[in-house]
């Protein structure tokens, strides 16, 4: 579709939606809005019908990509099946006002609350704030949370360990918090390197942001040592859940040493990611440092469930009680699941990637970095040797992918890896599938050694070819919204420089 | 387990460890120390896997444990109840949006980058600022954004807000900023309702970051010396954080014509359901000037060309963000509210130029309509004389506790309370008529009962 | 009215009629008698256009009238009550499919015809019938088409059914084939519930078009004579049609492998709400045999190739069809019950092969399990002694609509009253054990208390 | 997509939803389907996951082409929008099991009695029933009233007359129901030849049947006339409503002298068409015919609604009370109308249609037969002269549009029309998407004439190409379901000759 931008609709006195009207009460009140700030500018609104309007939006998801359509094998993104009775269980929530009074809402703080209970479980940490909307704030929270947990003990610590291989929310978050960031080194196995640990940690050292199986899909091994190290000091061991998906059931953050851990309920807990968002999260504690939760948290007081505040809680994430019709929706996925089914996850998806690697051995022009162990929830490969030998990179091959009916991979992170490759196969994703994508990435590969033009201008099958990114980011022609289009057509606009 | 819909290779273990050469699953976690490893099923859910009908029934008995309250409530304090529509909602459930992730790729994204285009697009139209963000995650969080991205531009800490903002977003915005050391400084309200500014004034120093301000105020109270405050701020070089709730910018002035440098907000009340409270969406904003658009947090959608000079959208200002800077990127934000940016555009869109302005004015009528009604009854009065939009503050002769467990009682739930005898109470198009007549006999039931069991 | 959401030209009213040129758009009815233009707005609706949240309202309204049941009934006599899972509404409510026509454009419409394909094929795996039409209305509706099938076939107009068939569906076929002096001959049925063999030998003759039964029969006994009735039937050359309840297939020998000709039935039960009794679909399928397959009513979809030799569905047989046949048609229908299809094929794909297996046994098992129930406690029998499935008619000692009404007090809808003291429930995967063992209760209490009534 | 067949899915005990299950039950009883009856030959379904079931539906979904989708201009078929609030307003009978004790579903028949009585005002009758699942039906229903009529007069009435331009369910219907069809042919305005009616007349007529405007989109002016040559033989008149569209709230079939109306909700009352159904409609009558319609229909008695059956019922049509809940559908549009938008569908459908007609007139190759009147909700055009010039049919240019984003038009309908193309513009297409249909049209013919190969081969951009239609037909090779393919492999099936 060639979809117009909805500002260019020029409708004359159309309305998609009728609004109640009340002649009666018009009639009974004289009110204006008083002058001073009366708004005189014209709203520039589109005017359509409403079949103008689906017609529009629904061309546009024609134009879009999801798990529903195909494979998206984004490592670290978890794009697992977002099972349909989800959208059913939300409608729980879909009316209930925050505000409302409490004893007016008790199913949806039961469900809070079994939440916090099976989350705590799932993770083995004592209880968990659903303050956290997404993965970041949870991170936040859980710096904010080491912070003061220091401060209570009046220790002025400003250093935050992450390691080189760690998602890039994490030395963000660790910044935000105010923190200095500290790079630990990532060995020739993948790993965490002990020494350099041992090393950088000393009494500066506020914590240690790790995610483990970390980006590689390695499982970090020394995880025992590393918390002792970490601990020793009195720092704080904090659990990046981004990659949760590849031990849940097998393998708990909370028997490993961390003391906090968020999980991102849209990657592990199958709620939809609605192309970037809303996700929910979870900030989850142990001991000492679950008095620091953000608040509030519900609470079981004589059978009638309360918001409470923790001891020394941090304060507050969200405006009010984190992505609560998320959180129902993951609490219809760990019903559907049951324990048993959670308790195969991480298997499954563990045996999907590691299956998917074994496919793509000794594919011409790709290599496995750090080989001979086995890969959790994902995997990283490298193109280096395909950019070598004929010019195209990683980027081109995700390229490849959007021809072959598949979503690409995350590209280029991992930073240690070059030319990175790096692929999720989630537990939901058919065997059949696994084999089509890989049929496709070595199919990609060989054109690229025959016809590499082929594969250099693709994609050639989506709706449009590959972008202008100058273009766009350029100072005079940056475009991020339909006004600066107009104010600059009527040169009323300076470049961004 | 044999077979499970959503774990569809449990028939296939044995034919992929072949494949890969393991034993056994267990194998493929031989790197995880053995002290570590779980070996037992995790205590979640309710054990054995549930029918889709036995979650229904739960999800149905949950709601049972709800009060079966009348809807709409006649409650604000941060979101208010509106009818979303139903095409909103069938967008909403095109699974190649919901189940789409950040569009990285944008040749396959076409359609999700457009949509989220355009609710940059209706924002800047609404907000008149030039640049918008694809969506933060509240009001509080987008506030807490807007202070740190002003810490970030002039290095100050000290934040000036006034004491009839949202005391939620506050909240938010000081656990937030805590890391970076900001400090908070209050300006009074007036009798009006509106911000002191003598006491705004005196409050202003070098050190001064930013000044928030919210319009309508969390009183519903509208602001009426803007310009006074934004000249303020700039002859000192500080930056003006607006906060606004975007419905009432269809009736009055709207923080680019202010000139204010950030502008932020919540769109819950524009297409979003209460969700008891998220996932909503927040808004951010700000002026066309390098300065700050370089130091905007949040992901941006553009409109560029491609290769064969089609137009096309794509990400853009990426390198602000976190997974390109790391510890440098101007927010930690990845995952954000995009799907519900695709619900505003699709309400804006359905509203139009006219519906917007008919919206907004039945929800200004109503609730003029609702506060005459009470005071008109002899119920006690408005605290502030300013005016108002969609909520207001109302005085009880009696304590408002009693009011409220009686609306209770007759499944009404009534205004937030505030302090002992007041509430404050929210009226939007939802509340006919009929409604809100019905809410002000109970509330002068109450009041009567009340008040001849004293003189009894 | 200025402007309104389905009625997108109302302000291009004179520029479009400028471009006709005409003055007005009465002007364009200049063609109508005076006497018979309207002249004045319809009655119709509650005049003003209601919004939305209006239209909602009155839905909800309507909604508190019905009784607030405890779901599901314990209802069937041609409906059960089944859980439809939410994959299937969310791919019914896909547009692509929901607001298309009828695919006379293939090319455009291959997703359309490929999902009718599926449905027809499900149906042929699960009847092993080899054709089958992309739907009829309902099974009354399908029965009276394979009346005027057989009637087409052999010009014969006696048509034998048994008193055990649904009498709804008995109602439907006789209205349908009134035109066509279609005459119906009734057979008894035995004590075990299933049709009387020596009754249905004496009944036929020459003059016998067709002969009809249904598996399970209407007080949901299986027939077990079937292989009797269709030897009989092919020695006189007669049609013979058998009616099924196609979830109980999964169990039980399919209308193929008993070389009937026709088979019928409604497909409600497998993918389909009750929808206070419509919209259903109706199956209809047959043998391999050109007699039968040329004239069979309705649309059937085929696969073939494109221009380029790539796989493709189309529209086949349209020469049987009324917009190409006119009167010579097999059938007046167009309209059918495509979506539904669609709604099957979707279910049929979640259960599969285990799923329906295991559904119809959960619903065979509990069906039993209430008779049982009942039987023990002593509150009455079963009228028959035949094996059935899903539903049983069972005698009571008292008035059954003693029972009825008392079982409405306690918001639970019992089975459906066949004579003063008996009634044919239904069970179904969504009556589980407590909800049988508290009918059970319900039921021994009010029989006690008329008991006790009677005594004292 | 190249989607397989769903049983070429070749899963191994898959399940794409759980059954609950009961074990106590099982325990607890002892039984076995009798062996006489069991079935035992395999049951061949695929075994697929939720996600591939939901994958592989969404993916045909987006092979199909709907009114949210672009512009349907089908002739006839009246393809307008489907208000999106329908879709919520059914679910208020979705769980009301139609056998329910009737107080228990008292707001159900509220609904029906008020549709009863606003579908009886659309058309000037005096009462509908619903029992009629779409127009076809419909039409039965109506004839069969009009022979029991008739019988209950002892008058034995052989003939049914139609136009020579009726949809083929008129005759379809008229000779379903034992009725020799005469067909009425049309003169050179396009409309019923009076002179030849009035031979045809007699008292073997058992009525005659007609749609109005006809399909023609011309109003039969002379409808008065008609009436009374019907009439005065005792004649019943019939009025097909498939093109009601073009004179709601306009003028009512009952005032024209009708005394039998079906009513099409999925046409005129905007119920979705569903890739062909399921529709829903009505059957109305008035006087004395009344007291045929099939039963039940609604009454209000004593403030409670009642199933009644009218005196002299012709019986049931369906099984129970017709497609409820797509009535449920048309009651929202109507609420969401009102009285001033339903008395404006008719005008503002006969304005598109008249603004189309005007947009193409004098394009080269194509003619407008009948031309000089207004037509009402439809216009035919005939292509026959750019298939002399460049032959290049209506068929093709059919193909064509598909091309361009639109739908096709009916085609070689009505008969009367040489390769005709019958184009229906409801009032809810926008007048910009009218102008881009016409551009759309006049480049294909355009095109026709300058390069014929390019419209030859059309549609490029669909999933297919053109289909084989002999192959689809052929005794060797008819393929109507999967069991036949498999069946055929196996050589187990012969030719179907």
């Amino acid at each position: 579709w060639d979809e117009p931008i909805i500002f260019d609709f020029k409708g004359k006195q159309r309305q998609g939606i009728i609004i109640p009207e009340d002649d009666e009460i018009k009639n009974e009140i004289q009110v204006e809005i008083p002058e001073k700030i009366r708004r005189n500018s014209e709203l520039e609104f589109p005017q359509m019908s409403e079949l103008e309007v689906v017609r529009h939006y629904t061309r546009l998801s024609q134009m879009s990509f999801g798990v529903d359509i195909g494979m998206m094998p984004l490592g670290s993104c978890t794009m697992k099946y977002n099972p349909k009775i989800e959208e059913k269980t939300q409608e729980l929530v879909e009316n209930v006002h925050p505000l409302q009074d409490i004893s007016t809402m008790q199913g949806v703080l039961e469900l809070l609350y079994e939440m916090q209970k099976w989350i705590a479980e799932a993770t083995g940490m004592d209880n968990c704030s659903f303050q956290v909307p997404a993965g970041a704030s949870g991170e936040l929270a859980g710096v904010l949370m080491t912070k003061k947990f220091h401060e209570n003990k009046n220790q002025n610590r400003t250093e935050m360990l992450v390691a080189d291989t760690a998602h890039g929310t994490n030395p963000a978050s660790a910044a935000m918090a105010g923190y200095k960031v500290i790079y630990v080194k990532t060995n020739e196995k993948g790993l965490v390197d002990l020494d350099i640990l041992k090393e950088i940690v000393n009494e500066n050292t506020a914590g240690f942001m790790l995610t483990n199986p970390n980006t590689l899909g390695l499982f970090e091994e020394n995880i025992m040592e590393i918390s002792k190290i970490i601990h020793n000091d009195n720092g704080v061991l904090y659990y990046d859940g981004a990659n949760l998906n590849g031990i849940l059931g097998v393998a708990r953050p909370g028997d490993m040493g961390f003391d906090i851990v968020h999980v991102n309920l849209h990657k592990t807990f199958a709620v939809p990611h609605g192309g970037g968002g809303p996700g929910a999260g979870a900030i989850c504690a142990k001991g000492e440092l679950a008095e620091y939760l953000p608040y509030p948290i519900i609470e079981n007081i004589d059978g009638k469930f309360e918001f409470v505040k923790p001891k020394k809680s941090i304060g507050k994430m969200s405006t009010f009680y984190g992505n609560v019709a998320n959180i129902a929706r993951a609490y219809s996925y760990i019903l559907g699941m049951g324990a048993e089914g959670i308790s195969m996850v991480g298997k499954m998806s563990t045996l999907a990637t590691n299956y998917l690697i074994t496919k793509l051995k000794g594919v011409k022009g790709m290599e496995l970095p750090f080989s001979g162990i086995y890969r959790k929830h994902e995997v990283v490969f490298s193109v280096k040797q395909l950019m070598n030998d004929t010019g195209i990179t990683a980027f081109d091959v995700a390229k490849a992918l959007l021809d072959r009916g598949f979503y690409a991979p995350t590209i280029y992170f991992p930073p240690i890896v070059e030319e990175a490759l790096m692929i999720e196969a989630t537990e939901t994703e058919p065997k059949e599938t696994l084999d089509e994508f890989a049929d496709a990435l070595k199919n990609i590969l060989e054109t690229a050694y025959a016809n590499p033009k082929d594969i250099l201008e693709s994609p050639h099958n989506t709706s449009v070819r590959r972008l202008d990114q100058v273009k766009a980011n350029y100072p005079s022609t940056i475009t991020p919204t339909y006004l600066v289009k107009k104010l600059r057509n009527q040169n009323k606009i300076n470049l961004l420089k | 387990m044999e077979m499970h819909p959503w774990l569809p290779n449990l028939k296939y273990i044995d034919e992929m460890l072949t494949t890969i050469g393991a034993k056994n699953i267990d194998d493929l976690f031989n790197d995880v120390p053995k002290e570590i490893l779980l070996n037992r099923p995790l205590n979640i859910g309710y054990q054995k896997p549930l029918s889709e009908y036995e979650i229904s029934s739960r999800i149905e008995e949950l709601e049972r444990k709800n009060k079966q309250l009348i809807f709409p409530p006649f409650l604000g304090g941060g979101f208010c109840p509106h009818y979303i529509p139903q095409a909103v909602k069938m967008i909403l459930s095109r699974s190649e949006f919901y189940t789409s992730y950040t569009p990285y790729q944008p040749e396959a994204n076409q359609g999700l980058l457009q949509a989220l285009f355009e609710y940059q697009s209706y924002m800047a139209e609404l907000l008149q600022m030039e640049v918008v963000n694809s969506s933060l995650y509240d009001w509080g969080g987008a506030l807490a954004e807007a202070i740190l991205m002003s810490n970030r531009i002039n290095g100050k800490r000290r934040i000036i807000i006034p004491k009839n903002m949202n005391p939620l977003h506050r909240d938010v915005a000081e656990t937030w900023t805590r890391g970076k050391g900001i400090e908070f400084v209050d300006v009074n309200y007036n009798s009006e309702g509106k911000i002191d500014i003598n006491d705004l004034e005196n409050k202003i120093s070098n050190e001064v970051s930013a000044i928030y301000f919210q319009q309508p105020n969390y009183f519903g109270i509208f602001e009426t010396e803007i310009e006074s405050i934004v000249e303020l701020a700039k002859r000192k070089g500080i930056i003006t954080i607006m906060g606004v709730n975007p419905l009432s910018l269809a009736l009055i002035k709207p923080p680019g014509e202010y000139g204010v440098d950030i502008a932020i907000g919540d769109a819950q009340e524009i297409g979003i359901p209460l969700n008891a409270g998220g996932p909503s969406l927040g808004i951010f904003a700000t002026r066309w000037d390098s300065k700050l658009v370089r130091q905007m947090p949040g992901r941006i959608v553009g409109l560029t060309e491609d290769s064969s000079g089609k137009r096309g959208f794509t990400l853009i200002l990426q390198t602000r963000e976190q997974f390109a800077r790391r510890e440098k990127a101007t927010s930690n934000i990845t995952t954000n509210e995009a799907l519900l940016g695709i619900a505003v555009s699709v309400y804006l869109s359905l509203l139009g130029k006219y519906g917007i302005k008919k919206l907004a004015d039945e929800v200004y009528y109503r609730s003029h309509y609702a506060a005459k009604r009470l005071q008109d009854r002899g119920l006690g009065k408005r605290r502030f004389t300013g005016d108002f939009f969609e909520e207001f503050l109302f005085d009880f002769p009696i304590d408002y506790n009693k009011i409220n467990s009686y609306l209770l009682s007759k499944n009404i739930q009534g205004g937030l309370q505030m302090d002992a005898k007041s509430a404050l109470f929210c009226f939007t198009e939802l509340h006919s008529k009929q409604m809100i007549d019905f809410l002000v006999e109970q509330i002068e039931e109450v009041i009567k009962n009340v008040e001849a069991s004293k003189l009894g």
